[in-house]
């Protein structure tokens, strides 16, 4: 196998409408952002994959309208999409053509524009004979689950408000990120307007338009063209049962997680990850998730997780720093917000990651989410 | 160049769904108010929805069982968002509660409506049954809602 | 058993820099915009915001048409007829609807813009193609 | 790129669903024989699966996430599943592209489509530059007779060539039925002048699942290339696929093979239209010598998505069971007058 890292990201600013520019526009400005951050021209790419959930903005094929924003034309160009793993099974895709020796240089950009179309309503078209008519979107899905998930593990609305609110905080110290709250407080979230019991606004994801891209490269590329490249250590996917009501006590449980986590720790050496990773980015679309996820991650015990957030290690200077970048909770261009996943957690490797940077970074975590319970986990390092 | 133009196209497209023979079966059941599910010889899971096939065991499901109209409710909120649905065009508005509901007999859970929007009046392991429709039409929706049973468990 | 279902949901497309620019042509103007690479002098019609030659982001608008030549024509029975139309002083053909008989659709002849009086910012500002005048 | 390791993965199994006007079954019933039948094939079973590359597109099956109406059946239930939202090929080239990167030993690939549940046509213009083309109410079939006008108008006997094409092709893939004949073809009503009824390879559903594998015995996937042309049909040259010339030059340098290597005994073009026979020869340069499309190619039913994954499976059978049959070139393409081209160079087994 091919060592493959990630030498290069760029990101548009992510924003509710993005109307001044189109889409093969808008996803231009975060692949010109890659390249250029990369060191590379355009020329130098072998292939493009992109991500992006068509039905969310009624496309089909995207790839050939807007291939020409991300400099596809007249290269190999595949297109990803399952929910919102999209971004992250983009990289990984990426990753397993230029590991492959196939290609040298690959461009990963994923983009959505929920301003154009109705999200929730694209998310509902699920199967006509069963659920179709009471699908209520990734909104109620959630609440659903997360009724389960307090029960079960004894976490507290004011605890997920703390994951918001730190998500936000660490927002404000990017420029990317769409919601910029630096002042928000726990007892903003509570008041904030209850959507769907108990996840209040401000527990929830934003939509927002934006793209992101990531230039991956093999192993003597990436080191003749970067200082300190961000090397993938492993990557695994896995999908889950196909309805909401097979999956028992979906984010307590949460196996698929568990299971790409498991895999892709023992791949890259991570024996103990709360002390092996320096910093995570995790696919969190609402506060509770990303409490969730930390026991399916094996942060903590199940049952820790609300302990985890109160003592703070997974703040900024925490043990484990979680979503510097603000995570999802502060973007969620969909398909884009898995190769953001990645690209920060590279953006720390690389020591590029800025004001929201942490010391030190040698080993970092990307997770994907989507469906209702498919999950993919990547391991980047400062050595392949 | 400052002003920004945008394009509106509708979508107004229709698809024919094949049901499948499993959920022919269950649709036929649901005009008579009958609700079965298959169950896998491997793990023993009872499916709802029925379909034709065990991810977990890789097995072709065909043996049907009888499950009831009324079961527990496992999960439930309240949603207070309206949303477009996708089907009609219409807003469907809001609050609704919605559950996941096992109903007594099947192993996965049903998502549906809960005739109660209150969430004081909510809770999981409450005892939940079907309100069905007058006119039945062999469709998810012939069950308007499912109404709560008792007050807690 | 098959059951028929509808999706209707609207969506609304951003025409962006260059789109808005070519729509706010055709109302405003009449003009038909194209895009000239100054990288690689390419003129492509209608303009968008890079190259589709060479890729390059560097683009300028410039007024091509509105007569061309037809290089290509379809007509699809119950949704019309369809052209490609090379413009005066575009490197390339414009795809748009052609307003004339299958008879009067002739590869080579000289097709030119027919612009609607009531414009509003759309790509049918221009109705269609019709042969030209005197042709 | 490493030249001196021909791209090289083992087709295992094959399987395929159809193709047929209008299955009545669900999506899951109709890919789950397809995918039995190519683990039977390899003599594998599920739990051999290391990893699963589907490829489905969301609008055609009228669901969100549409890889979710099948995880089950392909067996991807607590398995990598990776979704490519485009043609079956591209999702077997991925697929390949995991095994040579060591990730995984065994990966199914599964295409499906149901062009009978809407109006395909229709569908299409959803692909289309909704700025400058969806607006004109075009749709693919459109596009592919802009194609064959600009071929037709420098050749003005190019039609009633397609037809003899369509009619050729069309007996190859039924010869139970009354043989087809040039002149029908041309008395079949026009439906994108100058393309006919007869001239257009019918839709039809179906599902296709290949099992590729690092290694065993088996023809090989050895070469294989991609090319995504640029969007606007006025853009290009109306009268040629560029590229499938440039998809071509990558399978060929994937696998070892000279540029100028045309030694292939059978093809397998994803020729919707007739008149897309011409421009396939055209931008493969391919001899005289190369059989095409023996069992009629997509004119036995073409289904989007899964047809060049279908051309596939039809050259590794030949491949199987021709001795003299050694090497075949495939084609899968997509989107607008052949904007997407997806080429494969399958050779026979040692």
């Amino acid at each position: 196998m091919t060592e493959v890292a990630v030498i290069g990201s760029g990101q548009t600013d992510h924003g509710r409408k993005r109307d001044d520019v189109s889409q093969p526009e808008l996803v231009r400005q975060a692949v010109a952002l890659a390249l250029a951050d990369a060191a590379i021209e355009p020329e130098r790419l072998d292939a493009v994959v992109i991500s992006n959930m068509e039905l969310f903005e009624g496309r089909a094929l995207p790839e050939l309208w807007l291939g020409e924003g991300a400099y596809a034309a007249r290269k190999p160009c595949l297109k990803v999409a399952t929910g919102g793993t999209s971004g992250t099974s983009s990289c990984i895709a990426g990753y397993h053509q230029v590991a492959s020796g196939l290609f040298d240089v690959v461009l990963v950009v994923g983009f959505e524009k929920h301003s154009e179309g109705h999200t929730q309503t694209g998310m509902a078209l699920t199967d006509p004979f069963w659920d179709r008519a009471v699908a209520a979107g990734a909104l109620g899905n959630f609440a659903l689950s997360i009724s389960q998930y307090m029960a079960e593990r004894g976490v507290t609305q004011e605890q997920a408000a703390r994951v918001a609110v730190k998500a936000r905080r660490n927002a404000a110290r990017n420029p990317h990120a769409h919601l910029q709250m630096p002042d928000i407080t726990v007892e903003e979230v509570l008041a904030s307007k209850l959507l769907a019991h108990p996840v209040h606004l401000l527990d929830m994801c934003p939509q927002s338009d934006g793209a992101a891209a990531i230039v991956l490269a093999g192993g003597q590329t990436a080191r003749r063209l970067c200082p300190r490249p961000a090397w993938i250590k492993a990557a695994e996917t896995r999908h889950e049962q196909p309805f909401i009501g097979d999956i028992d006590r979906r984010l307590a449980s949460m196996r698929t997680l568990r299971e790409a986590a498991r895999s892709t720790y023992a791949k890259a050496g991570i024996a103990d990850p709360l002390r092996d990773l320096d910093v995570a980015e995790i696919y969190e679309p609402v506060s509770y998730a990303e409490l969730a996820w930390y026991e399916a991650l094996g942060f903590c015990a199940d049952g820790e997780a609300g302990r985890l957030i109160d003592e703070g290690v997974t703040e900024m200077d925490g043990t484990l720093p979680v979503n510097p970048s603000g995570g999802v909770l502060s973007a969620n261009p969909v398909g884009a917000s898995g190769v953001i996943r990645v690209a920060e957690a590279a953006k720390q490797v690389l020591g590029r990651a800025g004001e929201h940077q942490v010391a030190g970074v040698e080993t970092a975590l990307a997770t994907g989410y989507g469906v209702y319970a498919w999950a993919d986990a990547l391991v980047l390092g400062a050595t392949p | 160049m400052n002003e920004r133009i945008s394009i509106t196209i509708e979508m107004a497209q229709s698809w024919g769904y094949a049901s499948g023979a499993a959920m022919e079966r269950f649709s036929a059941g649901l005009r008579e108010r009958r609700i079965e599910a298959l169950k896998c010889s491997g793990c023993g899971r009872r499916y709802l929805p029925p379909r034709p096939f065990c991810g977990n065991c890789h097995l072709e499901l065909d043996d049907w069982v009888a499950v009831a109209d009324e079961g527990s409710l496992e999960a439930w909120t309240v949603v207070n968002l309206p949303m477009l649905d996708g089907r009609t065009g219409e807003m469907r508005e809001a609050p609704y509660g919605m559950g996941l509901i096992r109903l007594d007999g099947a192993d996965t859970t049903l998502n549906h409506y809960l005739d109660v929007a209150d969430p004081e009046h909510l809770a999981i392991g409450l005892r939940v049954q079907a309100v069905w429709r007058d006119e039945l039409r062999g469709a998810m929706d012939d069950i308007l809602h499912f109404r709560v049973l008792t007050e807690g468990p | 058993m098959i059951r028929h279902e509808s999706i209707n949901i609207p969506f609304n497309y951003a025409a962006g820099q260059a789109g808005s620019a070519v729509l706010l042509a055709l109302r405003d103007e009449g003009r038909i915009l194209a895009a000239r690479c100054t990288a690689c002098d390419r003129v492509s019609a209608p303009a968008r915001a890079f190259c589709p030659a060479c890729g390059s982001g560097h683009v300028e608008y410039v007024e091509v048409g509105p007569g061309g030549e037809l290089l290509a024509w379809t007509e699809r029975p119950g949704k019309g007829m369809f052209g490609l139309v090379k413009l005066d002083g575009a490197s390339s053909a414009v795809l748009h609807r052609l307003l004339c008989s299958p008879e009067e659709a002739v590869v080579g002849r000289r097709f030119e813009a027919r612009f609607a009086t009531e414009r509003r910012g759309h790509i049918l500002d221009i109705e269609g193609f019709i042969p030209e005048q005197g042709e | 790129m490493n030249q001196s390791s021909p791209f090289e993965v083992v087709v295992a199994g094959l399987g395929q669903t159809g193709p047929s006007p209008a299955d009545g079954r669900s999506i899951a019933e109709m890919v789950l024989p397809a995918v039995q039948a190519a683990l039977a094939d390899a003599d594998l079973g599920y739990d051999d699966i290391d990893a699963v590359v589907t490829a489905s597109v969301d609008l055609f099956d009228g669901l969100t996430a549409s890889n979710i109406a099948i995880t089950e059946v392909v067996g991807a239930v607590m398995k990598p599943e990776t979704r490519i939202a485009g043609d079956g090929l591209a999702a077997a080239l991925h697929a390949a592209c995991q095994i040579r990167a060591g990730a995984y030993e065994v990966v199914l690939v599964v295409a499906h489509a149901k062009p009978s549940m809407a109006d395909f046509q229709d569908l299409s213009q959803w692909a289309l530059d909704p700025i400058f083309l969806q607006p004109l109410g075009l749709d693919f079939l459109a596009c592919a007779g802009l194609q064959a006008s600009a071929r037709a108008a420098a050749d003005p006997e190019a039609p009633e060539r397609w037809a003899e094409t369509a009619a050729r092709r069309l007996n190859a893939a039924d010869g139970q039925k009354k043989p087809a004949t040039a002149a029908d073809v041309l008395d079949s009503p026009l439906v994108a002048a100058p393309l006919r009824a007869g001239m257009c390879a019918p839709l039809a559903d179906g599902a296709v699942a290949v099992l590729l594998r690092a290694g065993g015995p088996g023809p090989r996937l050895a070469g294989l290339g991609h090319d995504l042309d640029v969007h606007l049909p006025g853009d290009r040259d109306p009268a040629a696929w560029p590229g499938l010339t440039r998809a071509l030059a990558r399978a060929l340098k994937s696998a070892g093979l000279a540029a100028s290597d045309r030694a292939f005994d059978l093809a397998e073009p994803s020729c919707l239209y007739a008149h897309e026979e011409e421009l396939f020869i055209g931008a493969t340069g391919l001899e005289p010598k190369t059989e095409i499309s023996p069992g009629g190619g997509l004119f036995g039913g073409a289904v989007p998505v899964a047809a060049g994954l279908a051309r596939l499976l039809a050259a590794a059978q030949r491949l199987r069971a021709d001795p003299a049959c050694r090497r075949a070139l495939v084609q899968g393409s997509w989107g607008p007058a052949g904007q997407g081209q997806v080429v494969a160079i399958i050779k026979a087994g040692p």
